[in-house]
């Protein structure tokens, strides 16, 4: 199904912003949320996973169950999970389309990945600490 | 163990100056009148320990002598460098980047092109009515929040300055004070909203447009909806920014990423200008990062622009779109890196990191971030607001010294950028 | 010990009754001293004309709405672009240049003191971070009270030693140097998008008058013994028929204090309108300047126009607005809780423009009328009336009467009819000139005896040579020498030390920062004083303990101690 | 007649954008003349980056042609301020090319990066392919973007097309992005194609859509049906946020309802 795609941040994205690699911030900013009604149509429960598609990638998110949203919109907040599938084309003004994406979602059975895992799909080596 | 009261916390653009906290042997047990991202930012852990550089595929421990000897080799051996980041240092270090920028010829950026850049583009086409926030909590008896959602980004907003807050001219601002929110979704602010407009994704300008034109007295022509709004609706906001005694406009990113961008915040500042002509009314944008709006203030009487400043041919050179981070690592522009006091890797499209991964990478920053992963060598510095000082400027302007809690062996982002930029000088022969 | 010796110089000093003597000035730790014996560097200064460092005692170049104005003005940014060189950083723009930009192009005017004209205390932090990066001069900065709730409320109350006590805080805390008021009580009532009219209006919600509001502070200024006076800019500015508001005002102002005038009147060109709207738009100089010449406690600056692009910026909130209204060009506001507003436009003012052409004749008659040029100072509100680049121009044209009448043959064809600039004969002399460049501002200041504005043994060894030879250059015909010859200097040395060579400037950082503190019995001081650190904290969106602007912020400090007779 | 021919080479770190606003006609009469272009932070000499071949010789800029061949897609400011003769692009172009530009010709076999023709005020650019966001606009805090001239795309423009256009003439044959014509003042747009949210702001000027206007603003006012070259279209007087002196002429248009 088609969807606008629209990221920001939350209270607890914005708490866990110092610790990314850690499980909160690894939770919050892999959530999918999306009207109930859309996710009937979609047939998909709250908890399960699904596949977001855009043009320039995709990536697997847990639904969660927003009536906040209007329908046909999902929200994720900021982090790498919603920035593998934004295109970094700006218009001309240096600001990608952090609010304005369109995107295919369907469900999945495949897990989410952590950052990490993300980080080191994109070649980065990460830091095991001292 | 000592208390220290009205502490300056270093998280958001509010710059809340009233946190105490308690401290006990160099470290911080707790903290009061902090939001929950405040209190998690003075509560941080796992600091990196020294600083490291990345050795075929390996991370190793070095000296910051041999880090400041790295960063130098690195940038001095570039063609295009760009050091990015600044929102999250203090305004003495972003000065003494502005001088290393002069003499590598790189370009300098922050993180204001991924926040309100898009306002400052509006703002340079048709001004700016705003004022401080203290303007707003004495005297507005009507708030809007335009495309933001200062429960969640700005959490003490409305119990300082704003919905909450009591007032000179009002001493029961719940009672006497309406709030308008205006958003594509019902957030956590629109819910607790006098009024809540909620517009089509992407309608912003079209709904900005219908209310400039009632305000001008030419509502007849406005179709029954715009946008997703009722014409009724919006009449009926008009008259209430028409008829208040003084009216506060805030907006966030969802006006400046929306689609339009800076053209949405340029008609909402033209929507105050027009209601200027009716009653008081101001506009202020939601800066993010605690110190974003101090790095536009330092770029700005440095290099005479607020962000995006490209040095490499010695004057310098100013087009957002062009010498906007986002869009030199997306389009493979540069070739090294400096980043200090942000997280690309984690807020940037992927294709920008994918140009970061093949790219020199210094990165200045206490903890390990994402963009750590893709760095070839991380220094860790002091915390603003935590174990060093430094100023700040608040969304609205006002300029804070941020002062240190504890004492520690970190040096701070000043000191460790003046020895870069003196060795710099010294490599130079300047 | 670094010692210096200008030899030969051709030497103008008002302040010591020096008219043009061929001398040598002997240099020792910054300082001027009687005599050097082998000095470090020897200067020939032969055919020099050699006078005290300029000082502008009223231009914005530092602080928040500066700054903004740079902010939002990347066009004019497109001008005046440097590279880093030598020692000089980068610098951009032409209206609004960065602070290196402001500082490199004084110091090539030979500039080496400058008063930011207007600092809201709540972002004094922001204007003395900017100091610091205007290298070349020592800086100081008026600070505002024309909306200040505290000062408002004890005025109202009838308590003038709590008035001074409330100034003397606010002065120390924002490390500022003297009382400005901009449009009194007018930039109060702009916070509900309304404004004052004459000085007889009372201030929305607080009772009082903008006459009040001055009186009162004048007398609390001179309790505290400032160096300065109360620095006023007055209300109605730029309005056709101001000036009955501008004399109505000068009739107010007490003579308090024998050393310098008791009030400083500034850009009084915008004060001197006539006529009952733009359509009969004229001049008043001649009345301003006669009331000024029967009022020794009054000294003005006229805040000349100059024809070209700009940027306006004031404290004046409400005025700016409605030039927004004239103009349709962009428009900034920014309101200061409990202190004052300010407002920013860009502007430009053009010789066919019957209005700007008018503007321009009443500045440069304001500057011929005023006798004693103790009491005129030059200078135009920069970038207000013009950048401040354009002095030496104006000094032409103050020195030359044909300057002016082929200037004027150029303007709008309808300005002869409303101003009498063409039938003023008076060509100001060297002395005069020099006079309304440092001279009188070291003395409005109250800057005499920190060594400004002079040669005197022990003054600061801030000094500008120029290369003009006086004995061989007529002004009234050589006016294109003048702009020349006082656009650029030989050598501009502040401190003893030389900062700028024929428009190079030679070193990163020379400069103070002034600022007063003025002691008070612990009865008005506010520091300990229970309901105004409450209703500070009440009112204020920051601590009290958060405000003052520490010592850090200033690196080197010359701190201005006065005694209150309270 | 003279003819320049400037063949890109390959180079090392072959992304890092080149600024060449020495590329010029005007510039070619001089034969003692050094050409410098720079690479990031580095000054290099034009042939460090180009094989420079001249032939002919020529007395003013309207006798030079130059000629730019192999990728020149991230080339910038190719023929700034310049004001005769003819640039011939055979691949694609950077940003900024023919800003300011007075008089003369360029023409762009490819396609042409963002700022194209960036206040200019006379002479023609024609561009074969498609152009990115900013075609004939204005620069940063600027009133005014293109006042005189022609630019002339055959395939589509990207967004805020002829954004503050204060005269002269846009023809794009393709579709148009988001918001062409912003804040224009005066001159003629014409897009054969569709676009979105044209002219926002308009003070004055005159735009022509053949294709659709998406999300048309609702502070235009309907003036009736007409016909343009005998085509039907929906005639607008606009925008009434500012002064409503413009026109828009739709063949079709739909509102964000």
């Amino acid at each position: 199904m088609k969807f606008l795609f629209n990221t920001g941040r939350t209270i607890r994205q914005g708490k866990y912003i110092e610790s990314k690699l850690g499980q909160g911030y690894a939770e919050e900013t892999s959530l999918c949320h999306i009207h109930p009604l859309d996710l009937l149509d979609l047939g998909v429960d709250e908890g399960e996973n699904v596949l977001v598609k855009s043009e320039v990638g995709e990536v697997v998110l847990e639904a969660r169950a927003d009536e906040g949203l209007p329908m046909g919109m999902v929200f994720v907040s900021y982090g790498i999970h919603c920035n593998s599938i934004i295109s970094a084309c700006t218009h001309g003004t240096g600001m990608p389309d952090f609010k304005i994406h369109e995107v295919d979602i369907c469900f999945t059975s495949e897990q989410r990945k952590t950052p990490a895992e993300i980080l080191e799909q994109l070649g980065g080596v990460t830091y095991a600490g001292n | 163990m000592q208390e220290i009261k009205d502490m300056v916390c270093p998280f958001c653009g509010c710059l809340c100056d009233d946190v105490t906290l308690e401290v006990e042997n160099g470290k911080i047990l707790s903290t009061d009148n902090c939001c929950t991202i405040g209190n998690a930012k003075f509560m941080g852990k796992n600091r990196l320990k020294n600083p490291i550089k990345k050795v075929d595929g390996a991370w190793v421990d070095i000296t910051y002598d041999e880090a400041v000897n790295t960063a130098v080799d690195l940038l001095l051996d570039a063609d295009r460098p760009l050091l990015y980041g600044w929102s999250g240092t203090h305004g003495e270090a972003q000065c003494v980047g502005i001088h290393m920028n002069e003499i590598l010829g790189g370009v300098i950026d922050s993180t204001t092109s991924v926040c309100h850049g898009p306002s400052i583009l509006a703002i340079q086409e048709v001004g700016h009515p705003g004022c401080t926030l203290g303007q707003v909590k004495n005297r507005a008896d009507l708030i809007v929040y335009w495309g933001c959602n200062p429960i969640e980004a700005h959490p003490r907003h409305m119990s300082r300055y704003t919905t909450y807050a009591d007032g000179y001219f009002l001493d029961n601002a719940f009672r006497n004070r309406k709030v308008i929110v205006v958003d594509v979704r019902e957030t956590e602010t629109a819910k607790v909203a006098d009024e809540f407009i909620r517009i089509k994704q992407g309608g912003d300008y079209a709904v900005l447009s219908a209310l400039r034109a009632i305000i001008r007295g030419k509502g007849d022509m406005i179709p029954e909806t715009v946008a997703g709004v009722t014409k009724t609706q919006l009449m009926q906001v008009a008259d209430m920014c028409k008829t208040c005694s003084f009216g506060a406009l805030f907006f966030g990113v969802g006006l400046t990423m929306a689609k339009g961008k800076y053209k949405n915040v340029r008609n909402a500042i033209e929507l105050v200008d027009e209601l200027n002509r009716h009653t008081k009314f101001t506009l202020t944008p939601m800066r993010g990062h605690w110190n974003v709006y101090g790095a536009n203030e330092v770029f700005s009487w440095m290099t005479g622009y607020p962000y995006a400043v490209d040095f490499c041919r010695g004057v310098a050179f100013y087009n957002p779109g062009e010498t906007t981070a986002i869009d030199i690592l997306a389009r493979k522009e540069c070739d090294a890196c400096m980043i200090i006091g942000s997280d690309p890797a984690a807020h940037f499209p992927r294709q920008c990191v994918e140009h970061l991964r093949d790219t020199p990478v210094i990165v200045i920053d206490p903890f390990q971030s994402m963009t750590t992963s893709f760095a070839d060598i991380q220094i860790p510095v002091a915390v603003t607001g935590i174990d060093a000082e430094g100023t700040a400027y608040r969304m609205d302007g006002i300029p804070i010294k941020v002062k240190k809690a504890i004492d520690s062996d970190y040096p701070s982002d000043t000191e460790i950028l003046t020895r870069i930029y003196d060795r710099m000088l010294e490599v130079k022969g300047l | 010990m670094k010692t210096l010796l200008i030899k030969n110089a051709y030497v103008i000093d008002p302040i010591q009754k020096i008219s043009g003597e061929t001398m040598d000035i002997a240099v020792r730790d910054g300082k001027i001293v009687d005599d050097v014996k082998n000095p470090d560097q020897v200067i020939d200064a032969t055919g020099m004309l050699t006078l005290p460092g300029g000082i502008d005692s009223h231009t914005h170049i530092c602080g928040t709405k500066v700054n903004f104005g740079r902010y939002m003005s990347p066009e004019d940014m497109r001008a005046g672009r440097t590279s880093r060189k030598g020692d000089m950083h980068a610098t951009s723009g032409y209206s609004v240049p960065t602070t290196y930009g402001n500082s490199y192009r004084y110091s090539r005017m030979g500039y080496t003191t400058l008063l930011e004209g207007a600092m809201a205390p709540m972002e004094a932090r922001h204007t003395h971070e900017e100091f610091r990066y205007t290298p070349l001069q020592d800086c100081l900065a008026n600070t505002l009270f024309d909306g200040n709730w505290f000062a408002l409320e004890a005025i109202r109350d009838g308590d003038i030693k709590r008035l001074a006590g409330i100034i003397a805080w606010y002065l120390s805390a924002a490390k500022g140097f003297g009382v400005k008021l901009t449009n009194p009580g007018g930039t109060e009532a702009w916070g509900f998008g309304d404004d004052v009219t004459c000085i007889n209006e009372p201030i929305p919600h607080f009772g009082i008058t903008p006459r009040d509001i001055i009186v009162n502070m004048i007398e609390a200024n001179e309790m505290l013994n400032l160096p300065h006076s109360v620095h006023l800019h007055c209300n109605n500015l730029g309005k056709p028929g101001n000036y009955m508001c501008t004399l109505d005002t000068y009739n107010a102002i007490p003579d308090l204090n024998d050393k310098r005038q008791s009030l400083y009147s500034t850009h009084v060109q915008f004060h001197s309108y006539g006529g009952s709207s733009w359509n009969d738009f004229c001049s008043k100089a001649e009345d301003i300047a006669r009331s000024v010449n029967d009022k020794p406690q009054i000294t003005i600056d006229t805040g000349q126009v100059m024809f070209g692009k700009t940027t306006t910026m004031t404290a004046d909130g409400p005025m700016e607005f409605n030039l927004y209204r004239l103009y349709h060009n962009k428009w900034s506001n920014h309101d200061v809780e409990l202190e004052t507003g300010s407002g920013i436009i860009p502007v430009h003012y053009r010789k066919k423009n019957l209005v700007n052409a008018i503007m321009w004749s009443i500045g440069l008659e304001l500057g011929l009328l005023v006798d004693s040029p103790w009491q005129c100072i030059l200078a135009t509100d920069n970038p207000n009336g013009a950048p401040f680049v354009k002095y030496p121009e104006v000094m032409a044209l103050l020195m030359s009467k044909n300057y002016r009448d082929a200037e004027f043959e150029t303007l709008h064809k309808s300005t002869g009819k409303r101003v009498i600039l063409p039938s003023l004969d008076r060509e100001l002399t060297w002395d005069e000139i020099v006079t309304m460049t440092r001279s009188a501002q070291a003395r409005a200041l109250g800057l005499i005896e920190y060594g400004k504005g002079h040669l005197s043994e022990g003054a600061e060894a801030d000094i500008a040579l120029y290369p003009i030879n006086v004995d061989t250059t007529d002004p009234a015909r050589d006016y294109e020498r003048i702009i020349n010859g006082f656009s650029t200097t030989e050598y501009t040395i502040k401190r003893g030390e030389v900062v700028c060579r024929n428009g190079t400037c030679t070193m990163e950082s020379n400069h103070s920062t002034y600022w007063v503190n003025p002691h008070v019995p612990p009865a008005y001081d506010m520091g300990t004083d229970a309901a105004f650190i409450d209703g500070f904290n009440k009112y204020y969106s920051m601590r009290i303990t958060n405000y003052p602007v520490g010592e850090e912020y200033i690196g080197r400090n010359v701190c201005m101690e006065s005694e209150a007779s309270l | 007649m003279m003819k320049v021919i400037l063949e890109v080479k390959e180079r090392h770190k072959p992304t890092l954008p080149i600024e060449a606003e020495c590329i010029t006609p005007k510039n070619f009469l001089d034969p003692e003349r050094v050409f410098h272009v720079w690479k990031g932070n580095k000054e290099l000499d034009i042939t460090e980056v180009f094989h420079v071949r001249k032939d002919g010789n020529a007395k003013s800029a309207d006798q030079v042609e130059i000629i730019i061949r192999g990728d020149s897609s991230n080339i910038k400011r190719v023929g700034e301020y310049m004001d005769g003769g003819r640039i011939l692009i055979e691949g694609s172009i950077g940003m900024h090319c023919g800003n300011f530009m007075s008089a003369g010709t360029i023409e762009i076999k490819g396609d042409a990066d963002s700022w194209l023709g960036r206040e200019m005020h006379g002479g023609t650019i024609l561009c074969h392919g498609n152009v990115e966001d900013y075609a004939g606009s204005g620069y940063r805090g600027e009133k005014k973007g293109m006042t005189g001239g022609r630019i002339e795309i055959m395939g589509n423009a990207g967004d805020f097309a002829a954004e503050t256009m204060a005269g002269g003439e846009m023809i794009i044959h393709g579709n148009a992005g988001d918001m062409p014509g912003i804040d224009i003042k005066d001159g003629s747009l014409t897009i054969m194609g569709d676009c979105s949210r044209p002219c926002g702001n308009m003070s004055g000027g005159k735009c022509w859509i053949f294709g659709t206007a998406y999300d048309m603003l609702p502070t235009f006012r309907n003036e009736g049906q007409t016909s343009v070259d005998s085509v039907p279209v929906t005639r607008f007087s606009g925008d009434y946020i500012s002064r409503g002196l413009g026109m828009v002429y739709t063949a079709n248009h739909k509102y964000m309802e």
